[in-house]
């Protein structure tokens, strides 16, 4: 990865450079096809960040998805379906945000 | 069960008025760094209560020059007192 | 069998952007939440002024805390209380507040200080 | 009794850092566990390497690095505090391409589930700021 537009973890280092090309991109390192129903949690992560200026922890996310896209979705096992074990890393990276604070 | 409150920001912090606005009557009051003013007789203001444990830590008083000022409801301790008294308390909220 | 949950109570007093210390207090309550404890979150003193509305930090290039403090809910931190004296002091009601908030006396903060297993206080 | 201890403050702008190293030495003195030390905010320019101190006062980063070793303490910066701040480790300090290094190896960076997990493991958390 080019590590002019990227910090060594894959992460965006210029947040405003994000668009929907650059989300493929990050999403073909992580080895993740983006469907529909990845972009529905991009979307949404976006509008999360845009608002509280937080990447989201996972519980965060969830609890979003749950008031915003139903139970059936809000849970973290859908999440860790689509964007694999951690979740609110591999989501905010593809959603241009910077990686949460909260990870341990 | 009680609480021990350590105090380490000098009397215009107001950081006493804030400790004693939730601090219960058989709460300590430990005095540390700047805060031994408030336990000195010099101290412009002292709206300390008659009710409560209060301590103050003897090393912050000696490096300040206040040994001959502190006032009689006030235990002076030292560090090692200072641990004993976290243990006794089963709570400690520091105020800084 | 699961161990029993823990209460961890957050007590803001500080005003925000001056320094730091409304933000940490905020940031370590969200990593509380990441252990699945019962968390409290208490602002008090001049920390009611974190919840005044129309916060922008852009102005001074910061980030705006009264947002962030929007979040609370979805971080699973529902028992969010405010000094009603410290409101009170500074003249200010519910209605200038953010989010929603329960009112607390002096009385009941201590009593909720009382029942907590670990009080951060900052 | 299990205790850990959490600082706020930076070195030498006030006093707390050494009154929490003070306490943290008379801890040990009386026999008790510190099951860790976390370096919280400003609290993270007590675990720079990179200072001097002149020869007639005390060095309190190297007083903590010693406190450190000697009882082979758990020693913790807060990543977010710490990297804002220049205080890095060696590991940290290439992975961003960076030239130096500042943070003393007795210390480790993490995260703030340390600060949260020294509270659950600890029987009273005492914080210096």
């Amino acid at each position: 990865m080019d590590s002019l537009r990227f910090d060594t973890e894959g992460y965006l280092k210029d947040l405003d450079a994000w668009n929907e090309n650059v989300a493929l991109e990050i999403a073909k390192q992580e080895n993740i096809q983006l469907t529909p129903a990845h972009w529905e949690i991009i979307k949404l992560t976006r509008s999360f960040y845009a608002r509280h200026q937080l990447s989201p922890a996972t519980r965060a996310l969830v609890s979003l998805i749950k008031r915003e896209l139903g139970p059936k979705k809000g849970r973290s096992v859908y999440l860790m379906k689509l964007f694999s074990g951690t979740p609110a890393k591999i989501v905010s990276k593809v959603s241009g945000l910077p990686k949460p604070d909260n990870c341990i | 069960m009680t609480t021990l409150h350590t105090i380490s920001k000098g009397p215009s912090s107001k950081l006493l008025e804030s400790c004693l606005s939730i601090a219960r009557e058989n709460d300590a009051l430990l005095f540390i760094e700047d805060g031994v003013y408030y336990s000195s007789e010099l101290a412009s203001e002292s709206s300390i209560p008659k009710h409560q444990l209060l301590f103050t830590l003897e090393e912050d008083i000696i490096a300040r020059g206040l040994q001959h000022s502190i006032l009689n409801k006030f235990e002076t301790i030292n560090y090692r007192k200072f641990v004993e008294l976290c243990t006794f308390h089963e709570k400690v909220i520091n105020w800084f | 069998m699961t161990k029993p949950k823990k209460m961890f109570t957050f007590i803001s007093r500080q005003a925000p952007y001056g320094k730091d210390r409304a933000r940490l207090c905020l940031d370590a309550a969200l990593a509380a939440t990441v252990f699945e404890q019962k968390v409290n979150y208490v602002f008090s003193d001049d920390g009611v002024y974190q919840l005044l509305k129309q916060q922008n930090g852009g102005s001074i290039g910061s980030k705006t805390l009264g947002s962030a403090l929007e979040a609370l809910d979805l971080y699973g931190i529902e028992d969010v209380f405010v000094n009603e004296a410290s409101l009170r002091q500074r003249n200010l009601n519910s209605e200038h507040l953010l989010i929603k908030t329960i009112p607390v006396t002096n009385i009941q903060l201590a009593n909720l200080i009382l029942k907590s297993d670990y009080v951060i206080n900052l | 009794m299990i205790f850990s201890i959490v600082i706020y403050s930076a070195p030498y702008t006030t006093q707390s850092a050494s009154t929490a190293l003070h306490f943290s030495k008379t801890l040990i003195g009386e026999g008790h566990k510190i099951y860790r030390l976390f370096f919280y905010s400003d609290g993270v320019h007590n675990a720079s390497s990179l200072t001097i101190a002149p020869q007639d006062e005390k060095s309190l980063q190297a007083e903590w690095d010693t406190l450190i070793k000697v009882n082979k303490l758990d020693s913790v910066v807060c990543v977010s505090s710490a990297l804002k701040r220049g205080v890095l480790s060696n590991e940290e300090a290439q992975r961003q391409g960076l030239t130096g290094h500042s943070l003393r190896d007795s210390s480790e960076i993490s995260g703030l589930g340390q600060f949260i997990d020294a509270y659950i493991h600890s029987d009273r958390v005492i914080s210096f700021g």
